[in-house]
């Protein structure tokens, strides 16, 4: 059992879900014989073929809506956008069809499919590669929004995600697409969907994230401890719909709560979680609540793209200046 | 095939031009969703109902094309495929329940696959490509038809789906209701191409336009184009020439951008007087058919209203219980709030 | 001075605007002889000519980037989306170009222009006309996101967004299109951008809202008072940049929020509100905040939308609630 | 116009096709981008820029419409668009802030009204046609130029783009670089079109294709259609058929997906090589004049590259200053903070 990348996890449960399912397709933009811009197809079509992993025109809203048809149809489509910021000319397809068919339909017909993306910065891209739009997806209701902070969670969550009866957005953290390995076992064991992932026990404070910033905010939280302080971490890692009652108990423990994301501030999703901590939550709070975000501009080119994504020293900034308040 | 009076254009016609149950089914079915039009426009106008876009004019287009669908074919509608709905099982129940704002109008008892109505115009046609990879990847002879409007062709979906249907070779047939009017807009000002047929030259695929308000031409070349995407030949893209005689919805007011003549014009060529026309010519109709058939079109549509004004109203949890498969909790509560509410609402704004 | 409708005012500030200054342009689906399907730019093209009042062909993608192509060339233009989720096919072009030609081109490139749209329920209209998009909206850094209340701020609002010189989102609330006229002159006079508007004074509580909900807010507000409960009314009108000291010193004075919008609760731009105030005013709430909103579904085809969106009922009963703390 | 060898396929070539000193620009230039291109690799490969993407083999089509453009004319690149930015004035410096992850690269200083580069594909078509509607308005005698792969064909916007142009009169022309491949798609698998020029059929918009590698046939189509544009006869379509001789860009590795035959055979239509045997048929480019070039072409790159290299970094400001025309207050508070830590950070991770 070899320890691997997320990207390669990726790829293991794509390949485990085109294997045992022959419902279940790969569809978008040079996932072919190329294996995908990141290689999280590498070896599919070779392997299932071409019908099965397929090279589609270079159109969003077309894989979007192609994949609605087949999904309609009761297939489980796997679709890829190439990076999210080019999802965005298939965001009609998912806010007016895709989230809203099982519904509409009263449950006539249901859309068994996903949508991969690789997601967020940190790896030097162009201009338009390192956004991290999860706030404006998970607004829409019908969907299931996630995203894996590494190996295993990748695996068994994107397992999940095809399995699941409705849409699913599977958001990759591409920073994190090759830093991390873990030792994963192709046994098909999935992770549960809607479910928050408690990677640190704390009691002083709750330090909450997804995505790739889990690793600043678990490197922080080592920091904190080497300076007495005991800092609870939370990945949210479904950000939609989202387990607030994981959150709320911890802060019921540690009264403290820090909300840690790449996204601009403004309409973030930590501006959710923190809205419903104020709303149930509210008198188990010791200080304010603290949200470390990207700032209210567009991810910049990538010279400056590290000073606009929390560094962990903003993360520990933020959580002393929280521990004040006792 | 027919001209405006319903004599035929050329000497021989297909076989099917003769096939008298077939033109009588035509006829009869034309005729039905003109009625049924009509009494949507009634219940809209007398508060009953919501917006609702009719087919007044382009009867054939709908009707000529269902009666060339199978069962087992996928139809992708627009707003404006009350033909095709009518004549592929949906109900008039149905149909009155949709356009009342009630999702159960989407929820087809008997056209299972079909997809709801779509509003969003042109996506349905990335669907429908959807619909027929799916039919492709499980090599089952069905073909699936959409319909968009000649306005709709404009939207980069339209052209993303007849792209891929092309490369693909996918067995979906294009219908665009050229009714010359996107609401307001006029072909002239909507493209430059000459016809809406051409678009299809972009995609590669086989493109045909046909007088849209000649039952037997377009049923003629849907019929066609069907069998050809059940035998996995392909994608067909069909331009049905018609013309809107009624508003564009109950919204609507025409005559702040079209002129009367315009419209009185375009009633010479309406597609049901056509027919009634080769049909009296063939003596394969009389006044006492006629009378019958009106008859008959009166019941079915006084039933389906009866049954729409006393079909049971929405309920609350009704806007949760579809909306995932498994409600996630803190849905649940909101469910609980809506109904713990939905008695005291009264519906009106203050 | 005649008393004017919501829509009626929109005419006159889009009509003022033609006529100042000849580089507005107004163009969308059936903007020009029709005069929109809301009356909107009724009479506009007969007055000021079909090359100032465009009807495009039918494509939302199309007309924002056009209005771009327009904008880079220092025209101001003005363009429609029929309805609020027919957007959506050109939120690429909002959130990949509109928002950011400014900042990457360090100032090179302005784009002086504004978006229309009709926006949120409570008309009986079709499936897909009556949604509230605005937080997907507000979201994006270098927008800003205007919803009027009222005729008086729609005029002197839409003023302001057609002479600012960066990209204005201008949802206008359609069940207000007719229901409350104003005296207004047209004297040219803007509103502010980036400003809240009390409306009432009060004590107790601040209620905040936009849009169309500020009408049942108002008459919440009003019988509350009967029950001896001293509301403050915010009409928050831009909803990004958000004015937030005018909502903090409020709730400084109050010590109770609640929050009333219409879209989907889960990251709705309540949750960013109740996550400022949280941030900034924790220690000056008596009660957790509230937010009143539609529910975390799809908005139902009309039959149900009254139940889907906040009643002047539930905002009291949140009210009274968020009373009992003291 | 010219065979590989650069001998004449016709008898006459049109006039300026004797003009050396056009000929001689024309090879300057592409000699220099491809120069260029090797620059912005090698800088790529030592860590020194970001990812980029290469024009090689493609040269005849930006330097062909670059040469044939006004100063006044608008150019709306996409990011394989480097020969035109360069023929328009975009200097070497600001190319390689650009892709050096550097806003500073999008603010021309002399093409002021050129597009940055767009990188989300096609939607550089629908920004050419908004700024042709502006010139139409102001009546100015301007042409709009843009460029897209031909993979981008298959997008929306694209289509909506030409559409528009074509029922608007539009003086835009959309150059097509039919290099062959998207990345790893090929056209067999993209469009079930023969050509990329007959999708202009679907706008009714004049539509030529042109080799693209040769840059006498690119030069005199792009002229021709400039024209046309600055005289307010409307949008072209023109597909220019060249090779992608490079990878994708400096992340792609084609050999994963290309044949070595293939691309050895697309070395034998290469522009360059092509154009250069027409010069020194004319007695119109010796070996001196090769050195020459050779020596003032890596000088050029050489000051552009120290430049860039000297060319001081961006601060945390910049992420705020130009996001709107006033900055809003709550932003102002992040600047600043950003400033505070502008410092502290070392660019790597943790
Ligand atoms: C994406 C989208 N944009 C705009 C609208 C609003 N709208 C509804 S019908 C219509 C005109 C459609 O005309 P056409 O395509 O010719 O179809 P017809 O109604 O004439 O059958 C418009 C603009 C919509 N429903 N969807
Ligand atoms: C909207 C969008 N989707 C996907 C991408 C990712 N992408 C970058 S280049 C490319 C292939 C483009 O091929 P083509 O249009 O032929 O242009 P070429 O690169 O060959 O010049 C893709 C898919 C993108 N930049 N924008
Ligand atoms: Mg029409
Ligand atoms: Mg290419």
């Amino acid at each position: 059992m070899a320890a691997i990348t997320l990207i390669e996890a990726v790829n293991l449960a794509l390949a485990h879900e085109l294997k045992r399912d022959n419902d279940v397709v790969v569809l978008g933009e040079d996932v072919g014989v190329n294996g995908g811009v990141f290689r999280a197809t590498n070896g599919l079509a070779q392997k299932f073929g071409k019908d099965r992993v397929i090279d589609t025109p270079l159109a969003e809203s077309m894989i979007a809506g192609l994949a609605i048809g087949m999904a309609a149809q009761g297939m489980k489509p796997v679709a890829e956008m190439q990076f999210e910021a080019f999802m965005m000319p298939a965001y009609d397809m998912i806010y007016n069809h895709m989230a809203r068919m099982r519904l509409r339909t009263r449950g006539r017909i249901t859309l068994p499919m996903v949508i991969r993306a690789p997601w967020g910065g940190g790896i030097h891209a162009p201009e338009h590669h390192s956004d991290s739009p999860e706030a404006q997806c998970a607004h829409i209701p019908g969907l299931k929004v996630v995203i894996p902070s590494n190996p295993s969670r990748a695996y068994g969550l994107l397992l999940a995600a095809i399995r699941d009866p409705d849409p699913v957005l599977f958001f990759e953290p591409k920073r994190v697409y090759r830093i991390v390995k873990h030792e994963i076992e192709d046994n098909g064991e999935e992770y549960p969907l809607g479910t928050c992932f408690v990677d640190r026990e704390g009691t002083d404070i709750t330090l909450v994230s997804w995505g790739a910033m889990m690793h600043e905010t678990l490197i922080a939280a080592d920091k904190l401890k080497l300076e007495g302080i005991s800092a609870e971490v939370i990945d949210v890692a479904t950000i939609s719909p989202l387990d607030i009652d994981t959150i709320l108990e911890s802060v019921a423990k540690t009264g403290r709560l820090c909300i840690v994301c790449e996204a601009p501030r403004s309409g973030s999703w930590a501006s959710e979680i923190a809205a419903q901590v104020a709303e149930h939550g509210l008198f188990n709070l010791l200080a304010p609540i603290g949200r470390v975000t990207g700032y209210d501009t567009t991810m910049p080119y990538y010279k400056l793209e590290k000073q606009f994504m929390p560094s962990v020293d903003r993360i520990l900034e933020e959580a002393r200046r929280l521990m004040q308040y006792k | 095939y027919l001209d405006p009076t319903g004599k035929p254009l050329t000497k021989t016609l297909p076989d099917f031009a003769k096939d008298k149950d077939l033109l009588r089914s035509m006829y009869r079915n034309m005729v039905r969703l003109r009625a049924f039009d009509a009494k949507a426009y009634a219940l809209q106008r007398t508060g009953n109902m919501g917006t609702y876009p009719a087919s007044l004019g382009q009867e054939a287009i709908g009707i000529g094309y269902g009666l060339a669908l199978k069962k087992e074919d996928v139809l992708v509608p627009y707003y404006r495929s009350t033909g095709g709905l009518l004549m592929h099982g949906v109900s008039m129940l149905e149909i009155f329940l949709y356009w009342g704002g009630d999702e159960r109008g989407s929820d087809f008892k008997v056209a299972r696959e079909d997809f709801p109505i779509a509003v969003p115009i042109a996506t349905q046609c990335l669907h429908a490509t959807g619909v027929a990879t799916a039919i492709k990847y499980r090599k089952q002879q069905r073909a699936v038809v959409t319909e968009i409007g000649e306005g709709g062709t404009s939207e980069g979906d339209f052209y993303e789906a007849i792209n891929v249907a092309g490369i693909w070779n996918l067995g979906v047939v294009f219908f665009i209701n050229n009714n010359q009017w996107a609401i307001s807009v006029p072909s002239e000002i909507q493209t430059n191409c000459e016809t809406y047929a051409q678009k299809g030259i972009a995609a590669g695929i086989e493109s045909v336009q046909v007088d849209g308000n000649d039952i037997l031409a377009v049923y003629d070349v849907a019929h066609k184009a069907f069998e050809k995407a059940r035998a996995g030949k392909g994608a067909t893209l069909i331009e049905a020439v018609s013309y809107r005689l009624c508003d564009h919805t109950t919204a609507d007011d025409a005559s702040r951008y079209r002129s009367k003549d315009e419209l009185e014009k375009g009633w010479d060529s309406e597609p049901i007087k056509r027919l009634r026309g080769y049909l009296e010519s063939l003596k394969a109709w009389s006044d006492k058919d006629e009378e019958a058939l009106q008859k008959e079109v009166a019941d079915e549509i006084e039933a389906a209203v009866h049954a729409y004004k006393t079909f049971p109203a929405p309920k609350p949890e009704d806007m949760f219980d579809t909306l995932y498969a498994e409600l996630p909790k803190h849905i649940q509560q909101q469910r609980a709030d809506a109904i713990a509410r939905g008695a005291k609402h009264t519906g009106g704004h203050h």
